[in-house]
């Protein structure tokens, strides 16, 4: 009996590797299309550590796939990773069923993708906040030094406002990253460029959660380091720790102060805590568009894609309930830095 | 009463020996598999999924072809370097939990030599390797010396050490080790330098796998044919005899933890010139508790060692591709292998199942009263 | 340095925070050792009970049902560890490692088949903090001590509680005598195997309570692997404080002390690897100075065998 | 404790006997460990029950206190059947016992340990005064001194023997039962463990007392119940037999109870000697205190003594296993204080360890490697570094089979080995390297007679090669018939020595310290 199974599933292994081999050419399966027209694209994605749940940049990505899924028709695949290990192997099995694109979300997965983009190279890859020099790779980044700059205008004023969540006594703001690391440090400079913008002598309280990626999950720790912040004044606090930042919801909304998401509209998704704005990186769209641009065909690219607030890759989410306690003037300078930065006037720095 | 006495000697070693071989061996963890699956499958069918899809998925995964037998193989082999550390420590009567630290310690040795002697081409790995047992060693017999000469409990300090060893290996890669450009990590070696794969069939599967086997060959050779070997299996199983026989039980504590420490060194310096090339910020998870269960289920054997590393190596290689082909997240392999621990060592419990025969037999030396064979 | 003391306030709050799990999970982890369990699977309890807290806050919107469901979440992964330990005669350390990879493997794979994906849970009701009058206005220990969530205040009840139950009473010398000589208190007409279940279960009650307050009083929502290596600083804090329910509570601060310092360590001044290790290294160095000579209840991690 | 009726002897003749077992019959796997075993206890007797080790009376014992169950036969209590089916069980319906090994818990008080299991209370808690009291209470009535608040840990095993006693007796016991009482004692405090004894069936209890020792039997109980190979072969009234008798009952043949000693001319030289050594125990106490001692070639030096008093340390001390605090260790007139183990076995050297089930061999090793424990790293065994355990099984073969060691399979584990034939393959191992000097610790204890007979010979043949012996033994008889000279241990010094003419008293008084009295005074 035993025997017998064991033969089956030889047999419907082998039936696999076989359908999948043949796929590859030419693909003829036929669900009615949507508005893109190609509807014989099966785009993968394959998604970092901490994978769906993460209420940042996995689960962006994961809405731009189902986007497309409902636009375009088509079926899409996604896969998680427990371990490092599991990048390549991930990697690996979506391009070899024949799905196309396969986007790989998170630069963790460079490496990986570099040699397994070289051995199939009629697919087309993607990956999101890293640059891949082979020719079949688009590199989906963003420029998130600008949105943490018009982060930093907010910060920089509203601590020097007196509403519910904020005092004008003390001209302190946090800032609470995840990893250690130059992504991260992105965010940190355009935020501090953004405070010392319009308020000099503030002082900004950084802190890191980790040099490991649990650095982006351990929302304990994201409290913990908020609380320490806010008892030393900080009435406003931006994260870029992913998960972590949960944290920092928390305690914003234990010790009533304001915080400032990241990756998505983070005041939708916890409409219990004081979230002033987020940082919106539409990783949702980057995979959007690269799903949509497979779709209309042509040979695979390897161009790079850098999105800011000009391409509205980067944006500032709307301050939403509490738009009435944010005076006009702090909105009007947001907006005129946006303006600057879009046409240029304003340089924002990308590194410490 | 005498006569059945005599019978039951005729009888006895022959059934022991069997039991003792090598389906005697197989037979606790063979039943601990067989039920997990078991259990398993029910709670697929819980979450409304079907138990047989999964398993074919998760065995089309394992060995389905040659690719994923290639996977199979590359996630086995740090798994028998970290088993081995577990095995021989507990050889000794030892807890070694810092696999994944020790591990670490090598991975990180392999990435700054790696690079550094990267001009020596295929010369260099043997050189690498040989560093990294020797750091995984003196990283290893700390744990040893601090329960030879302050009694702190090797379960606590080989834990605590594991976060110790990660964040400084990290702080290494993250700092003097670091590559330019925005990942972090270390350099990558030189493709010269690294362990080259097997062949392009088996995926990135690479000729890590034999040092693994080697590393378990000379594992056997130590414990059964050195001196070293009979002190470390005469202290671990009897410190009070061995202390009698004049073995120094300081020493051999310091130094089983230390080629623990050494094999698991030499598995994280295979998985940097082997697997990946280099050591990311994040590297691996897991492996040094995985080694735990490997060993556990090998039953501190080098062969059985190997089998379960496979098994375990094997059942997350299948997840990937149940995940893929089927709704089954991808932790029922953890689920899956965390039940067969668990009942690994349970013996009342299988031989419960078994019957009590069985378990008469498995035990009989021990319900043997005094009198036994002599008078 | 003046720097310190303006952040000891908080700092001390951060102290009690951190500790409050390990407290719980130390205290439990007491009771299985005592009787004579190892219970290296402190970590996993703790894990399925801050996760089970959350999917029964999360269903019926009281945390306090939460706190059930947590507990009973713990009890039963104890008493699986009891079955196999003291029943089917496993390796303690065994099953105990098994159990910490089960809660690990079991919450990732629940967390997608209840909440449709891993990551992190919905966000729940959790206990918020309470100032008890008059006590939380003392300066500096007030706030730390006394503005806190009811989960900490039941920590401190349950500290001299533990002290009085296995120090005097009854059960408590049946229970030390077990982990020391379970042939004494078998040959004494006490039930061994019971004795062992008594003390596993508490052990998953106690640190389902650290768990829940993981999840559910210092954040309102599950994360996988929360528990991030808590339960075996727990069992180190336990041996630190040698089997002693207030010896343990003092080390479960200490090693609450050092995280707390960690979050206000300028990576500037050091890096942020090493402040990482503070702790651990602490428990090493309290472990081979202090702890390591701490004598453990003589029978522990034996099965007991009747012949 | 205080209710329990005082004894009435008048009307235990027409009662039914206390305890009755009939037909019991007890199998571990192949093995019958009691076959039929019948016995009866009157109300008010001490009953003896006689047998060799393994004979199989601990496991009947067992089944009374619900320990085992037995397979066959049925147990009465006042004439009434019962099952006893745990030692819950079993201590409600009033039967107590005492082990062999004892059951208390070191790190608790005299009263916890006596109280454990029906505690007395006060409210919720523990009432620890009510337990001292308690305590103090029954060990006045009954002459069993002992301190209610002090710790186990610190007694000793004589205090400790009576803490069994007054646990079992706080639980209100009709019927006790002691496991080889007498192993731990001296003659003296065997003699006031009697009278206790006699006095509680006085007091209307009754008692079993087993043993393997022929001679106290007699003095103390009324009837002797003799077990051999896990059946009853008679029952006699102590009135009426003697130890010939007794020792052809237990054994089944008729025994040498007297070693036959040749005389050695003349004693060579000082081969092992020890001047002014102190030792520390594991729990660092001085237990050795400036011991002096030689032994010569061709002859044994007996060492008598109570257990514990620091002649477990000096025999390690000696063997070079445990570090000396003081004074100096000589082998062959070489100072070999520093030596290790190792290194004094190289000089000649065998030790057979008290503790043959955790020092003398790994139970887990197979007989081939323990044979090998200690000349693992020596050729022909070993070189470079690496072990032929060819040549290890090929040796041990030998070995096994000159010692008589059944199975003489070098393959077989030795923890499945009977406790003889563990003896007889560490003698094996010892002394086949043809050693000048021989210490023996223990070398029959809980061995069956057959082997005791043979370590006996081995360890004259020893004497008549002209190898130097130090025999420590618990066993006065043993002391007596095997040495040359005997030295008496207490408190961790030599309190006297005597020849092998000594009394029982002369010995006794020397080994509970009374000749240091003399000596001062």
């Amino acid at each position: 009996m035993r025997k017998r199974l064991g033969f089956v599933s030889l047999a419907m292994a082998l039936a696999l590797v076989a359908l999948a081999g043949c796929g590859g050419g030419s693909q003829g399966g036929g669900e009615g299309g949507g508005g893109g027209g190609g509807s014989d694209i099966r785009p993968g994605l394959v998604l970092d550590i901490g994978g769906l749940g993460d209420q940042g940049f996995n689960d962006s990505a994961y809405a731009g796939l189902k986007r497309a899924e409902k636009e375009f028709g088509v079926e899409g695949e996604y896969l998680e990773s427990t371990a490092p290990t599991d990048y390549a192997d991930n990697l690996t099995q979506l391009a070899e069923s024949g799905f196309n694109p396969v986007i790989a979300v998170g630069f963790l997965m460079t490496d990986d993708l570099t040699e397994i983009s070289e051995q199939f190279p009629e697919t087309q890859f993607a990956i999101v906040d890293s640059v891949v020099e082979t020719p079949n790779t688009m590199d989906l980044v963003f420029r998130e030094q600008e949105g943490s700059y018009l982060a930093g205008i907010v910060a920089g004023l509203m601590t020097q406002e007196d509403t519910e969540y904020t005092t004008s006594d003390e001209k302190v703001v946090g800032f609470l990253g995840g990893q250690t690391g130059p992504l991260i440090e992105k965010f940190q400079a355009g935020y501090e460029a953004g405070v010392e913008s319009v308020c000099p002598d503030c002082e900004v309280l950084v802190k890191y959660a980790g040099s490991t990626p649990e650095a982006f999950n351990d929302p304990g720790e994201g409290k913990e380091i908020s609380l320490q912040q806010i008892s030393q004044g900080a009435d406003i606090i931006y994260h870029a720790s992913g998960n972590t930042g949960t944290g920092l919801f928390d305690a914003a909304k234990q010790e009533k102060i304001f915080a400032i998401g990241v990756d998505l509209d983070q005041a939708k998704l916890f409409p219990d805590s004081p979230i002033l704005t987020s940082v919106v990186k539409r990783v949702d769209n980057a995979v959007y568009q690269t799903i949509d641009s497979v779709s209309k065909g042509g040979q695979p690219k390897g161009t790079t894609v850098d999105r800011g607030l000009k391409e509205k890759g980067i944006s500032l989410a709307p301050f939403g309930r509490f738009d009435d306690q944010v005076p006009q003037e702090v909105k009007d300078q947001v907006d005129q830095a946006r303006e600057g930065i879009i046409n240029g006037d304003i340089k924002v720095p990308d590194a410490l | 009463m005498s006569e059945g006495r005599r019978e039951q000697e005729g009888r006895d070693p022959l059934l022991r020996r069997i039991l003792t071989g090598a389906a005697g061996a197989l037979l606790f963890p063979l039943l601990a598999i067989l039920l997990s699956f078991a259990i398993g499958a029910v709670i697929v069918l819980a979450t409304g999924n079907n138990p047989v899809a999964a398993y074919v998925a998760l065995f089309n995964g394992a060995l389905g072809d040659p690719s994923a037998v290639g996977r199979t193989l590359l996630n086995a082999t740090p798994l028998i370097f970290t088993g081995l550390a577990v095995a021989v420590a507990f050889r000794a009567g030892l807890f070694n939990i810092g696999g994944e630290g020790q591990l670490f310690i090598g991975a990180v040795t392999a990435a700054w030599l790696g690079v550094s002697l990267g001009f020596l081409g295929p010369l260099a790995i043997p050189v690498v390797l040989a560093a990294c047992v020797i750091t995984g060693f003196l990283w290893g017999s700390v744990p040893g010396m601090l329960k030879a000469y302050f009694g702190a409990h090797e379960v606590i300090t080989t834990i605590m050490l594991n976060f110790v060893a990660i964040n400084f290996a990290y702080y290494l890669a993250q700092n003097p080790l670091r590559q330019e450009g925005p990942i972090p990590g270390t350099e990558t070696v030189d493709l010269a330098a690294r362990i080259p794969a097997i062949s392009f069939a088996l995926g990135r599967a690479n000729y890590g796998f034999f040092v693994a086997l080697l590393a378990a060959v000379a594992v056997y050779l130590l414990l059964w044919r050195t001196r070293r070997g009979f002190e470390i299996r005469a202290v671990g199983l009897s410190p009070g005899a061995a202390n009698y026989a004049g073995m120094r039980l300081g020493l051999n504590t310091i130094l089983a933890l230390a080629i623990g420490g050494s094999l698991a060194g030499l598995g994280g310096g295979v998985e940097v010139l082997g697997t990946y090339g280099n050591m990311d910020v994040p590297f691996v998870a897991n492996l040094g508790f995985n080694g735990i269960g490997v060993a556990l289920l090998g039953r501190n054997h080098p062969a059985g060692v190997v089998l379960g590393a496979l098994l375990f190596g094997g059942l997350y290689a299948g997840a990937q591709e149940m995940q893929f082909a089927t709704d089954v997240p991808l932790q029922l392999a953890t689920v899956l292998l965390a039940i067969i621990l668990l009942l690994v060592t349970a013996t009342k419990l299988v031989e419960f199942i078994v019957g009590k025969r069985a378990r008469a037999l498995a035990s009989g030396a021990g319900t043997r009263l005094e009198r036994g064979l002599g008078s | 340095m003046e720097d310190f003391f303006g952040l000891l306030g908080p700092i001390l709050q951060s102290t009690v925070r951190n500790a409050t799990p390990l407290v719980f999970a130390a205290l439990g982890g007491l009771f299985s050792e005592r009787s004579g369990v190892v219970n290296i699977g402190l970590e996993g309890l703790m894990l399925i009970s801050a996760f089970a807290g959350v999917v029964g806050a999360n269903l019926s919107g009281s945390a306090f049902i939460g706190l059930g469901t947590a507990v009973a979440a713990g009890l039963l992964f104890a008493l699986i560890h009891a079955l196999m330990t003291v029943t089917f005669e496993a390796d303690q350390i065994i099953s105990g490692t098994a159990i910490n990879l089960l809660a690990l493997g079991g919450t990732g794979f629940l967390m997608v088949a209840i909440f449709g994906s891993g990551g992190t849970s919905p966000r729940i009701e959790g206990f918020e903090s309470v100032a008890i009058p008059v006590l939380s206005s003392i300066p500096l220990l007030g706030p730390a001590l006394f503005d806190q969530s009811i989960l900490v205040y039941l920590m401190y009840v349950l500290v001299p509680v533990v002290f009085f139950v296995v120090f005097h009473t009854p059960f408590g010398l049946r229970l030390r005598g077990t982990g020391e000589a379970p042939e004494a208190v078998d040959t004494a007409g006490v039930n061994v195997a019971r004795m062992r279940y008594y003390g596993v279960g508490l052990s998953g009650v106690l640190a389902a309570f650290g768990g829940a307050y993981l999840s559910m009083g210092l954040l309102s929502a599950f994360t996988e692997n929360m528990t991030a290596g808590r339960g075996f600083i727990a069992l180190a804090a336990l041996i630190f404080g040698r089997w002693n329910p207030i010896g343990a509570a003092g080390a479960a601060l200490l090693f609450g002390f050092a995280q707390a310092v960690t979050y206000s360590v300028n990576e500037q001044a050091i890096p942020i690897e090493f402040i990482e290790m503070i702790p651990y290294v602490l428990t090493i160095i309290a472990l081979a100075g202090l702890g390591g000579r701490a004598i453990a209840p003589a029978a522990i991690g034996k099965p007991y065998r009747k012949e | 404790m205080s209710d329990r009726v005082a004894g009435d002897g008048a009307s235990s003749k027409g009662a039914p006997p206390v305890l009755e077992m009939r037909g019991v019959t007890k199998r571990f796997g192949a093995v019958t460990a009691n076959d039929g075993v019948s016995l009866t206890l009157g109300r008010g007797e001490i009953l003896g029950l006689l047998g060799e080790n393994g004979a199989g009376k601990s496991t009947l014992m067992k089944i009374l206190y619900g320990l085992y169950t037995p397979d066959e036969g049925e147990v009465f209590l006042d004439g009434e059947r019962v099952e006893i089916r745990d030692p819950k069980d079993a201590v409600s319906r009033g039967i107590g016992m005492v082990h062999q090994h004892f059951t208390l818990i070191p790190p608790l008080t005299v009263a916890e340990n006596i109280v454990l299991g029906a505690e007395p209370r006060k409210g919720l808690s523990l009432n620890l005064e009510e337990a001292v009291r308690a305590t103090e209470e029954l060990s006045e009535r009954y002459g069993l001194k002992v301190d209610p608040r002090s710790r186990v840990a610190d007694l000793s095993v004589g205090v400790r023997q009576r803490v069994e006693i007054l646990k079992a007796l706080y639980r209100n016991v009709r019927i006790l039962v002691l496991d080889e009482p007498t192993a731990v004692l001296t003659p003296q405090e065997t003699e006031d463990l009697f009278a206790v004894l006699k006095e509680l069936v006085a007091d209307g209890l009754s008692i079993i007392l087993i043993t393997h020792k022929l001679g106290e039997l007699l003095g103390v109980s009324d009837e002797i119940t003799i077990i051999r190979d896990g059946r009853v072969v008679d029952t006699v009234d102590a009135a009426d037999t003697d130890e010939g008798e007794l020792a052809r009952l237990m054994v089944g043949r008729e025994v040498l109870l007297r070693v036959e000693k040749e005389e050695v001319e003349t004693p060579g030289g000082v081969r092992l000697a020890a001047e002014n050594l102190t030792v520390r125990s594991s729990t660092g106490a001085l237990a050795v205190k400036g011991v002096d001692l030689e032994v010569r070639g061709g002859e044994i030096l007996g060492m008598a003594g109570v257990d514990g008093n620091g002649q477990t340390e000096l025999a390690e001390a000696l063997a070079g296993t445990r570090p000396v605090e003081g004074g100096r260790v000589f082998l062959d007139g070489a100072d070999a204080t520093n030596l290790g183990a190792d290194a004094r076995q190289e000089r000649g050297l065998a030790y057979v360890p008290e503790d043959r089930g955790t020092k003398g061999l790994v139970q887990d090793f197979a007989l081939y490697e323990n044979n090998a424990l200690k000349t693992y790293d020596e050729p022909p065994f070993s070189k470079w570094g690496w072990i032929f355990p060819k040549v290890m099984r090929r040796r041990a073969a030998e070995a096994l089979r000159a010692y008589d060691v059944r199975p003489a399979d070098p393959e077989a584990r030795a923890g499945s080995l009977s406790g003889g034939n563990q003896q007889k393959a560490v003698l094996a191992r010892e002394l086949s390297g043809d050693p000048g000097v021989i210490i023996a610790a223990q070398p029959t204890r809980g061995v069956d007679v057959g082997a005791i007979e043979f370590i006996h010979g081995q360890l004259l043949k020893q004497r008549a090669e002209g190898k130097a012996i130090l025999l420590i033994s618990l066993e006065l008889e043993e002391v007596r018939s095997l040495s040359d000279r005997i030295l008496v241990m207490y408190a961790g010094r030599i309190v006297g020595e005597v020849g092998p003419e000594a009394t029982d008293e002369q010995l006794g008084l020397l080994m509970a310290g009374r000749g240091v009295e003399e000596k001062s005074a």
